[in-house]
């Protein structure tokens, strides 16, 4: 897949072009001048400014945000588009940002994901995995597999309405299936229930999966990959302080079961068979 | 024309005041991050490693990190591939970042502190080493730099070992940290460096359990700031030999408070998580700052008393 | 139904766990500027009044304080009408908050502090004292909050003299709170409060000299909370009396956490000058705090241990 | 004059009405509700809501302002006016308060002024001494004087333009002179030149003095008052966390040598021989 070219160094402003909401997430773009192209899985180190701060203190650190879509404008700008989740005083701060304010951005940081073909030579197509915010990468993903012409089919899982997203803006509905954990539309239940039966359909052999979304679906997708040896790609998250590994912060268990990847570099996007649990200091 | 900040420490000829906290840049890391661009624009003037072990460690469980007002806290636990890993991989990288380095060493007993000094020191990659006393000794079972005396005889037994500099770096998480400073410096240590994180925890708000993988870290950023402000003070006006201040240093107005308190070079910290830039922008508001303040050069501030 | 948040500490009933931090909230000036809608709504379920000595004192003088990232440093300096002053004019207006009083007292010697203690107890007024160590012992030289052994010794001097509970306030400036916590344990204390105000400096940043007119002050508020939060644990986990948490508390989710760390009640303080009310605030957050983590009562959360 | 009554326990949101900007500095009008009416010299703990904070995590305290004017609005509303000189995190916060914000308030605070009467019962008017954001206080005694029929004449100055605003808008012409210290307008020089003129002109016994302003401008009023033993009441200014008493940290030196004022419950206005000095903490 195309190989991550190195992020200009330090942060730069951007201008805030758009946000809106879509579901109960929102969107934002930014303008990226100076900015290469990013690759799908990478992700760009967050914070709006003037005033990256709050009451309580907090946000202090920048917030790491995949970019769930990459256009050109006519003046061949990069157009990058943000699906925000408002879980906390940083993604809040930034879906505070209107249209003519300034967010500073430091990346594209990060391994992005393989091609079918990369991990499995037998490899028909791709199943694309995504649950609540993780959508967003997958959405980036899709975009580049037709781009190349390599079939694909999404699922996207959600909580309910109010956690959900995007899917219009950002997944055609062909090829693309739904499940709602209260039945708001389409399969009533887990995303991984619509994988298992997608499994168990067609010949595992040809099959390759991409996931990225909440750690219990990770891992659960994780598991069901590993029992059928489908090689599969997750795109991991875990709080981060820098984002381009400085501070050893982002630590995901090896599968060997010695020591750590530091998933800002080595990650965030990490195959099944990398990682011993994709549950790290969840509720532990 | 605008004021100069080339300075030393101990020896160590610095184009500028403004170095990085150990553990707070990967410089390796980051050059494969950001490229020749890093080289080109070094943020800082003098390399400081993260703190090396004689043998390799995996780092503390996750979670590692947490956001505090103003502040964060992490439990890194010392990863690293060890002092042999380090000699043979890193430190030759690292000579090409193109200023003098520093390395940080801590071991649990005087013998292995000894091992790494002289290994380190036999470098000629390496200008001087940083000793991270935060750290139980085996035999002892105190806190190396908790206790004047252990952290004097300590360094009574790795002076002999080298001709190169001996930074000191204290920990905050004492009563006088100018007690331990001027033991140090009786042990024969040819700077300090100061401060470390000051203990702190975090609850997780869901599980209500320790978030920490560890149960503890350190705290560190803004917040600790007026903190590392007052140890560094004290820790300047008790010893002779040079400080370097470090602890939420953010922009050049704080690190001119720094080096009137006393220091006289600074450090930067957690500001690089903000800002990968943040060692530039401290060097060139240092400039700034310095004239605002009418000071001539930068010696006129290193050498201001605070009243 | 609501949680009720009903407890005790060391005999003395509180309708909740909030009590204030000694020098936070003047009642008596709070009354005088608000009226008796203070004491309708007093935001404390047990008044600690700052910290009285045995003659009068005028206090620091100025800068007595400096806004931080997420807090502030104060040098007040204790001033205060002297014991007889305050037995005469103060205790009484005192109680008419109808809140149990503790009364915070500081000496430079056994002696003087054993005086402050019998007057002081001598009165029905007061339900409880507490004693501020985070000073110099004429004799000794030392601080007697940063040694065990002179903590034990001042408690073992104090106990005999009064029934009532002596609460010992710790000093967050040393290298281990839970080993003087031990020793007050030792000397007969019936409950620790902490933290106290971390030792830290200003620099006035026109003339670049010392902002605050003593030179030096404590770090309090937010920024805090995290190395608060620490001590507390490691306090609680040392000894089986109570202990009052505080150090940047703000709201209900900030409390629970100093609870969830083994705090049996906590303390506002900082939170004060930003809201009147913040007592009141902080106890209605607690409630829902509590719900919202699924505990069933405020003992739950209590008897709870951190893991 | 009009005794203080006691403010509401605790602070309470006001809407933002109006914010404009005067000269160098600005002007924002709050509509408080259920405060009682404060008197001239006192003044309020602000803080603007939500995110009562900045980058470096300051404001972090709440901020002491006097009001500058009061009005009543068709529906009998305090409109509460705030002249406000951006000297850093706090006062930037305020002036970017917009109409519609939520600023908290809490207050009125202090003791205001006496009555000319009160302080020389030979006094024929009053003498009012404004300098930079000091000209607030002044211009809410002005009025007070005027509902009374107390002859005045008031006294403005200012370093420069930038530094300078109001005068407009709370001042009438008549009876108002300027001193700029660069010379933009009125006299070129400081007010205390205005003052002793004035002084040297009339019969200091029925001379009485009210200033505000910069400490130094207060400590020469203070002097040139006592030298000539006009009675002077001065708005003083001192750094506070609370406003109501709480944080003993508005400490004001007094006159007898022992011990301070409180400045927040014991002034903010004093009378001259009360203090040793205006200049408390500044410079030292
Ligand atoms: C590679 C990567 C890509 C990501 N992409 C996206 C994306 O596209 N869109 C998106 O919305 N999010 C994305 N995230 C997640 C987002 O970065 C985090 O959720 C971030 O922490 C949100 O910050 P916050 O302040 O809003 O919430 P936080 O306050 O950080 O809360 C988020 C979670 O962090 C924990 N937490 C709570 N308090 C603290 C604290 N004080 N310090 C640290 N952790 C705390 C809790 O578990 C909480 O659920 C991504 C993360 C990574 C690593
Ligand atoms: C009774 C009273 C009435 C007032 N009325 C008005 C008014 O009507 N209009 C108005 O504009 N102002 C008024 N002030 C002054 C205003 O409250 C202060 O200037 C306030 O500190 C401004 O806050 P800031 O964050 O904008 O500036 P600050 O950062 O607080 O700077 C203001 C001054 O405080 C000092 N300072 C700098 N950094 C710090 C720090 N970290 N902590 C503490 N002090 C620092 C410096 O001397 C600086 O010049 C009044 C003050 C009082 C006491
Ligand atoms: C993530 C992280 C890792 C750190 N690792 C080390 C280390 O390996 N050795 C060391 O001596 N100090 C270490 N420190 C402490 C810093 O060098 C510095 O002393 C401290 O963070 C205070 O400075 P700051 O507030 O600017 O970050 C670390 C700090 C952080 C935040
Ligand atoms: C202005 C001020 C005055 C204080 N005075 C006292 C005092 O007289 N006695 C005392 O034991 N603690 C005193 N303290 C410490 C507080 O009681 C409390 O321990 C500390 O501020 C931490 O809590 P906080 O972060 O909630 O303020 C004072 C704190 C402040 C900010
Ligand atoms: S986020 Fe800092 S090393 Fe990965
Ligand atoms: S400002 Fe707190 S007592 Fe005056």
């Amino acid at each position: 897949m195309a190989s991550e070219s190195t992020a200009p160094f330090g942060r730069r402003p951007c201008g805030v072009v758009d946000s809106r909401v879509t579901g109960g997430y929102r969107i934002f773009t930014l303008i990226d001048e100076e900015g290469p192209a990013p690759v799908p899985g990478q992700f760009y180190m967050l914070s709006a400014a003037p005033d990256w701060a709050g009451e309580g203190g907090r946000p202090f650190l920048p917030r790491a945000i995949s970019y769930a879509r990459l256009e050109r404008t006519a003046r061949g700008q990069q157009r990058l588009d943000f699906l925000i989740d408002e879980v906390g005083p940083g993604t809040a701060r930034l879906a505070q940002m209107e249209r003519g304010d300034s967010c500073l951005i430091a990346g594209p940081f990060g391994h992005g994901f393989s091609l079918p073909r990369e991990l499995n030579p037998e490899a028909a197509g791709a199943i694309l995995v995504g649950g609540g915010i993780g959508i967003a990468p997958m959405a980036v993903l899709r975009r580049h597999l037709i781009d190349r012409g390599i079939p694909y089919r999404a699922l996207l899982g959600f909580r309910d309405r109010a956690h959900s997203g995007g899917i219009d803006e950002l997944f055609g509905c062909e090829e693309t299936r739904l499940a709602f954990e209260d039945g708001n539309a389409g399969h009533k239940g887990y995303v991984t229930d619509l994988l298992l039966r997608m499994l168990e359909g067609d010949d595992p052999a040809g099959a390759v999966v991409y996931a990225c979304g909440p750690p219990a679906m990770l891992e659960a997708v994780r598991i069901i990959c590993a029992e059928r040896s489908v090689p599969v790609e997750l795109a991991l998250e875990s709080p981060m302080a820098c984002g381009y590994g400085a501070c050893y912060g982002c630590a995901v268990p090896k599968a060997s079961g010695d020591g750590y990847h530091r998933l800002c570099v080595d990650g965030p996007v990490l195959r099944g068979d990398e990682i011993s649990t994709a549950l790290a200091g969840v509720g532990i | 024309m605008a004021i100069s900040l080339a300075t030393d420490l101990c020896g160590i000829k610095l184009d500028d005041p403004v170095l990085n906290g150990s553990g707070t840049f990967d410089a390796l890391a980051a050059r494969s991050v950001f490229g020749d661009a890093l080289i080109r624009d070094f943020p800082f003037s003098a390399y400081v490693s993260k703190t090396i072990t004689r043998s390799p460690r995996a780092g503390n469980p996750p979670h590692r990190l947490w956001e505090t007002p103003s502040g964060m806290i992490n439990s890194i636990g010392l990863p690293g591939p060890g002092l042999e890993g380090f000699l043979e991989r890193d430190l030759p990288r690292m000579a090409e970042l193109g200023v003098p380095l520093i390395v940080s060493v801590m071991a649990d007993s005087r013998e292995v502190f000894g091992e790494l000094v002289e290994a380190v020191a036999a470098r000629e990659e390496v200008a001087g080493i940083e000793l991270n006393v935060s750290c139980p000794n085996v035999h002892s079972g105190l806190i190396v730099g908790e206790q004047p005396a252990e952290t004097e005889g300590l360094m009574k037994a790795l002076r002999p070992l080298t001709a190169k500099p001996l930074i000191v770096k204290l920990t905050p998480n004492v009563a006088n940290p100018d007690e331990v400073a001027r033991g140090a410096e009786a042990g024969g240590a040819d700077a300090l460096s100061l401060i470390n994180t000051i203990k702190a925890v975090a609850i997780d708000p869901v599980t209500t359990r320790n978030w920490l993988g560890a149960g503890q870290g350190g705290l560190s950023g803004h917040a600790v700031r007026p903190i590392a402000l007052a140890q560094v003070r004290a820790v300047s006006a008790a010893v002779s030999i040079p400080t370097v201040g470090m602890g939420g240093i953010a922009d050049g107005e704080s690190a001119l408070e720094f080096i009137l308190a006393g220091a006289r070079v600074v450090a930067v910290g957690t500001e690089n998580f903000r800002d990968p830039r943040a060692g530039i922008e401290v060097g060139e508001g240092l400039v700034r700052a310095l004239e605002r303040r009418g000071f001539g050069s930068l010696a006129e501030a290193q050498d201001s008393t605070l009243s």
